[in-house]
């Protein structure tokens, strides 16, 4: 199974899924689109903190390997990968509330955008440091299992990302310890201005796989059905003791690194041609076509994630900053006697 | 004179030393067309190409190693990273290879690290923070902090042409916030010379990089209008510049020292061991200082102004020192 | 009681804690069969199996990483770094993933990172190097340096059942040269207590690790019989055992701190500082500093005897102290 | 060309050496072994300052390789390549000094065994930290070719030092940048007491080549032709623009990681195996074979080599130990007023 496969649509008729499932998958891209459209508009707005990360194009990959997954496994999201952790329970609001700063956010201010994580929910935290999260997750999924808990972790890397000495270091050890990770990698043509040309000298970052001596595919990643079937079979290859797997989607980010971007150095004609290939549009008409989900349906399905957005942003406006004194606290688990912080006052 | 912006002052310095000496090269991600986050190297590609202006993959550990190397057979390269935090990530090829390669074998590296540091831009723990004793604790370096633009354009010209390492911290706060005037003409600001910007007689405030312009005003507030500060500028961090601070103690007998890094093992005790080693006998108050809080830096707007030393808190400090 | 070696006193601790708590599991290159270059860990691998001692590649960010990611999700990981010179390698995973992981999200990381440090081996500049202030000065990590069989046990299994992040640091030349008396039983030494190791009157010398026992030496030479010298053990890096250090100056009026750390920005400042905050009015000396010079630590003998800080330097000190 | 490809000795017969090149080889693998074995006598009666690393059974890859480059090419061995610096112009001499510490060494005692460099002669110290020195060859190799100097960068790295992230930022760096590294992967089956068989899930390390499109090759690395002709090869390669290459060869560490070690671990069956492929026995037979040396050339070679020897432990044995004042020198190029290092002084 190690070399380099190419996951072909097929798969997505492999399995049925219940009508359920197609409308939350749909639920969970559609809600991260309309949240960061409004979010986006606060931003221009100067009402937030920190500037905007948005997966616009990506929704497909992240909601469809997170709803892949079990409940006890684990998930990373990097940059574009917000829809992974709303599929693991994170909400709207506590990104709106990310976005305003406010003692209400799950980091209570103290980090911004999707920087969020809870242990009950499976969910890690990432840092900006790109790569970095790769080893955590393999470890976490390791102390899952060492635990008799049949669990995968699921982690994202950038294709810029994947220049990293962390990306490296974790499939190796990985590979070599059997610990059951999902390494994503999104090859979105871009890492912030530079071009996955001037990244690496590959086209298909799966067949780094081969060099780690473990599975490598690649799939289209902005159609969500294709993503959610082959994490849901790689999982079980993983979840069984034989180690980690590579899948690459190839997408395409479709705007600038973060809205502070203005993106001028990706040709239109590429921004063109893969708003075609619209993964919320695309599976919209899939469900369509396929009779999976009614019109009446469908207009419900919006206003739903309309009045959840809505509600998201009154909440983060209405929430407090935090006060100044939480910037002290939470350091340790284990408390330690305090410094008196200021001279002055001792 | 011509007022700069002190981003502008950096390109300027940057931009001479690049056509002055074509051993001179830079890289780093995202430096070339883009020009970086902040646009520091905007338009530096199209000016020299792309031999001497090298955009590269993320591998803080790989790039920084390639540019020891280079510095090693005759170029003198200047890395960008990012955001400083992201050294993190290439710590080891700096404190262990370039640090280290003079001592050990008599091989110079002249290469200079340069990039975005600091807080104050509600931009959380992971493009904030302030790096500066990982560093000045590190033999085999320099570290320099400039807080204005003349000694921003002077001091990068200066580590480029030095030939030892140079850690150049840029605080990303003050890039198009602090204009000065700057020389067109070619000049440096030597390194481990610190700066008495302004002078006086009752106390001396030791200082650095952004907490400068905090410390200027704060001491221009009515409420002090009784006090005569002397406000010393350290520009560079390692080596310190004892001389210049044990002669402003010896006059003013007070020091408290100001700094946006965290309190513990943080730059003051350093300043405060070589007051008390150089000149304890013209003490009279104990040498303090005022200086962020023991956490990551936090972002949302409250965290972050309770993390930094506030105006209120450098006025309460320099009033107990003088009520002492 | 019996009597250990500083090694064997950690291995008990280790095979203790191992025991005791089934999510205690260790991870390095080169523990197993081998049980490391020390043998510290000589037979764990037979006891426990291959699930609870972990024989890694050589990478230090990624097991770091990986132990990261264990700690959260409920194991209770003890690292080890094969030489701590080679943590610069893994540093970005400890400072800025597990050191903010509380703050930032509110999931605490118990993670212990051990493993062999410091000079007087000739073991040159890659396997003799102090870390303490890279890890002291980054909030969120608890950093500890046993100097006794006795503390090096109770401590380890402090930082084992410590919630959060602790950096151990043994110094390998205390491993096989320095015994004591240590209890089989269950202990802890809690993390943040210094220890008042010797009372005295006239002067306090603050110092930690191995040199603390060029201290003890030092002063029971003949030339300071007329000086009694109270020497205080930190133990703890960070958290600062603030309290202890100022009793003990409040009571002798004078501070030395002895470490095998370079100098500038070194712990000596930090103590110092505090000194100077606390109890200046006690002071009847500059708090002073006997430490290692600023350069890289030279392998042969000649050159790192004069790289540490001699028996000589620390009589001098003591004797210009009390004659100030 | 960027599939493995198995080196074979036809290789060997591509291009005839002179005999003084035949003798050389000998002369450099000889000279190495031979130092080596009385530092071995040296260690164990305590002598020594520091452990002592050994090249036994690998000499033929730091030797063969580094006799393929030419003088304006860069040089950076690992813990088993100092046959390669030999070469470059670096002595036996030094190399006594070194592991004596004494002022006379080329570090004056500030560092020791091969930690050693000199920029005119093209060769560059290592660090203990594993792969750290691969992308500082790579930036050496590019400083070369910056200034039109047509010259190439060899490093090393053995099978342990491939799973660091610096192998992997400095490959893929490399290639991108076209930087004209070659990299020989030393495959000895050993990384202190870990078997490559818990290092990496793979069998060939040249594998991992095609995850940076650069081309892989395999080597018997006990066989000096064969890495000479490789390595001449690659160099015409990689000096032409065409990026890094890597060669992996494959050997075996015949003693401990180092002197301290008894590598029980190492099964004995294994060693009796490859004693069978000792690089200089092999070459010696080959040359005697071939006719490229008589009997009374070698056993003047070996005198030559054994009065090297002696001088050079002389030379070291009679050298001073550093005066302790060079401690506080030379940290820095350009001299900044150093601090009166002790306040007691002041
Ligand atoms: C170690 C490190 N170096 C540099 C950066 C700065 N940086 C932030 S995002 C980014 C580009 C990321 O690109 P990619 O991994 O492809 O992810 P994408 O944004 O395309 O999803 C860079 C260079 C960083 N975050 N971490
Ligand atoms: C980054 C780093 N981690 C750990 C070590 C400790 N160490 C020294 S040598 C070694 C094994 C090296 O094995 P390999 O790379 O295969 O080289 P070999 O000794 O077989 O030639 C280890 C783990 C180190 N030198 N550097
Ligand atoms: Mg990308
Ligand atoms: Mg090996």
């Amino acid at each position: 199974m190690s070399a380099i496969k190419s996951h072909s649509n097929e798969a997505a008729k492999e399995a049925e899924l219940t009508k359920k499932q197609y409308h939350d998958l749909l639920y969970y891209m559609w809600v991260v689109r309309k949240a960061e459209d409004r979010l986006l508009v606060l931003h221009r707005q100067g009402k937030l903190i920190g500037t905007l990360f948005r997966c616009l194009g990506q929704e497909a990959t992240a909601v469809g390997s997170a709803y892949a997954l079990e409940p006890q496994d684990v998930v990373c999201p990097m940059i574009r990968d917000l829809g992974s952790i709303i599929v693991k329970g994170h909400t709207i609001k506590e990104m709106f509330c990310q976005y305003f700063g406010r003692e209400t956010a799950p980091t209570k201010g103290r980090d911004g955008n999707h920087h969020i994580g809870d242990i009950k929910k499976g969910t890690i935290s990432c840092i900006s440091m790109m790569g970095a999260t790769i080893p955590v997750v393999a470890g976490a999924a390791f102390a899952k299992q060492h635990q008799g808990i049949k669990a995968v972790g699921l982690a994202f890397v950038g294709d810029g990302g994947t220049s990293t000495g962390d990306f490296h270091e974790a499939l190796n050890l990985a590979s070599v310890l059997k610990a059951p990770l999902i390494l994503i990698t999104e090859n979105n043509n871009w890492a912030y201005s530079t071009p996955t040309s001037s990244q690496m000298n590959i086209k298909d970052i799966a067949i780094r796989a081969q060099g780690y001596g473990i599975p490598g595919y690649i799939l289209d990643g902005n159609d969500v059905l294709e993503v959610y079937h082959a994490v849901k079979k790689v999982r079980k290859y993983a979840v069984e003791g034989n180690g980690p797997v590579i899948i690459e989607v190839k997408t395409m980010r479709m705007r600038g690194h973060a809205e502070h971007d203005d993106f001028k150095y990706v040709p239109k004609e590429l921004l063109e041609e893969w708003k075609k290939k619209d993964p919320i549009d695309r599976y919209i008409k899939y469900l369509k076509n396929n009779k999976l989900i009614t019109d009446s349906e469908l207009t419900n399905l919006e206003k739903k994630i309309d009045k959840e957005v809505e509600e998201a942003e009154k909440f983060a406006v209405n929430s407090p900053l935090p006060r100044p004194e939480l910037a002290l606290e939470d350091v340790y688990q284990d408390q330690i006697k305090p410094d008196p912080q200021r001279w002055w006052e001792i | 004179m011509r007022s700069l912006t002190y981003l502008e002052a950096i390109r300027e310095g940057l931009l001479q030393e690049i056509k002055r000496d074509k051993k001179v090269f830079m890289l780093g991600e995202d430096i070339g067309h883009f020009g970086g986050p902040f646009k520091v190297t905007q338009g530096f590609l199209e000016e020299f190409g792309q031999k001497r202006i090298i955009d590269t993959p993320i591998c803080e550990s790989g790039f920084i190693g390639f540019a020891v190397g280079a510095a090693l057979f005759g170029l003198r390269p200047v890395v960008e990273i990012q955001f400083f935090d992201f050294v993190a990530c290439g710590f080891n090829q700096i404190v262990n290879y370039a640090a280290k390669c003079k001592y050990r074998w008599g091989a110079n590296v002249p290469l200079v690290i340069r990039g975005p540091m600091g807080a104050g831009n509600r931009a959380g723990p992971f493009h904030s923070q302030s790096e500066e004793i990982w560093f000045g604790h590190t033999p085999g370096l320099k570290v320099v902090m400039p807080a204005t633009p003349y000694d921003a354009k002077g001091l990068i010209k200066a580590a480029i042409r030095d030939n030892d390492p140079v850690i150049y911290f840029e605080h990303k706060n003050l890039y198009r916030r602090i204009r000065g005037e700057v020389p067109e003409e070619d000049y440096i600001v030597p390194i481990g010379k610190a700066k008495v910007v302004q002078e006086g007689k009752d106390i001396t405030i030791v200082t650095y990089g952004a907490m400068l312009h905090k410390v200027l005003e704060v001491i221009k507030e009515k409420e002090l209008a009784d006090i005569s500060c002397e406000v010393v500028d350290l520009r560079t961090i390692y080596p310190l510049d004892t001389e210049t601070i044990i002669n402003s103690v010896k006059k003013t007998s007070r020091l408290l020292t100001v700094h946006e890094d965290s309190k513990t093992f943080g730059p003051a005790g350093e300043i405060t061991q070589r007051v008390c080693e150089y000149a304890f006998d013209y003490l009279s108050a104990p040498p303090v200082r005022a200086t962020s809080i023991d956490t990551p830096i936090p972002q949302s707007p409250t965290l972050e102004d309770r993390y930094l030393p506030s105006n209120t808190d450098i006025k309460k400090a320099i009033r107990k020192i003088l009520d002492y």
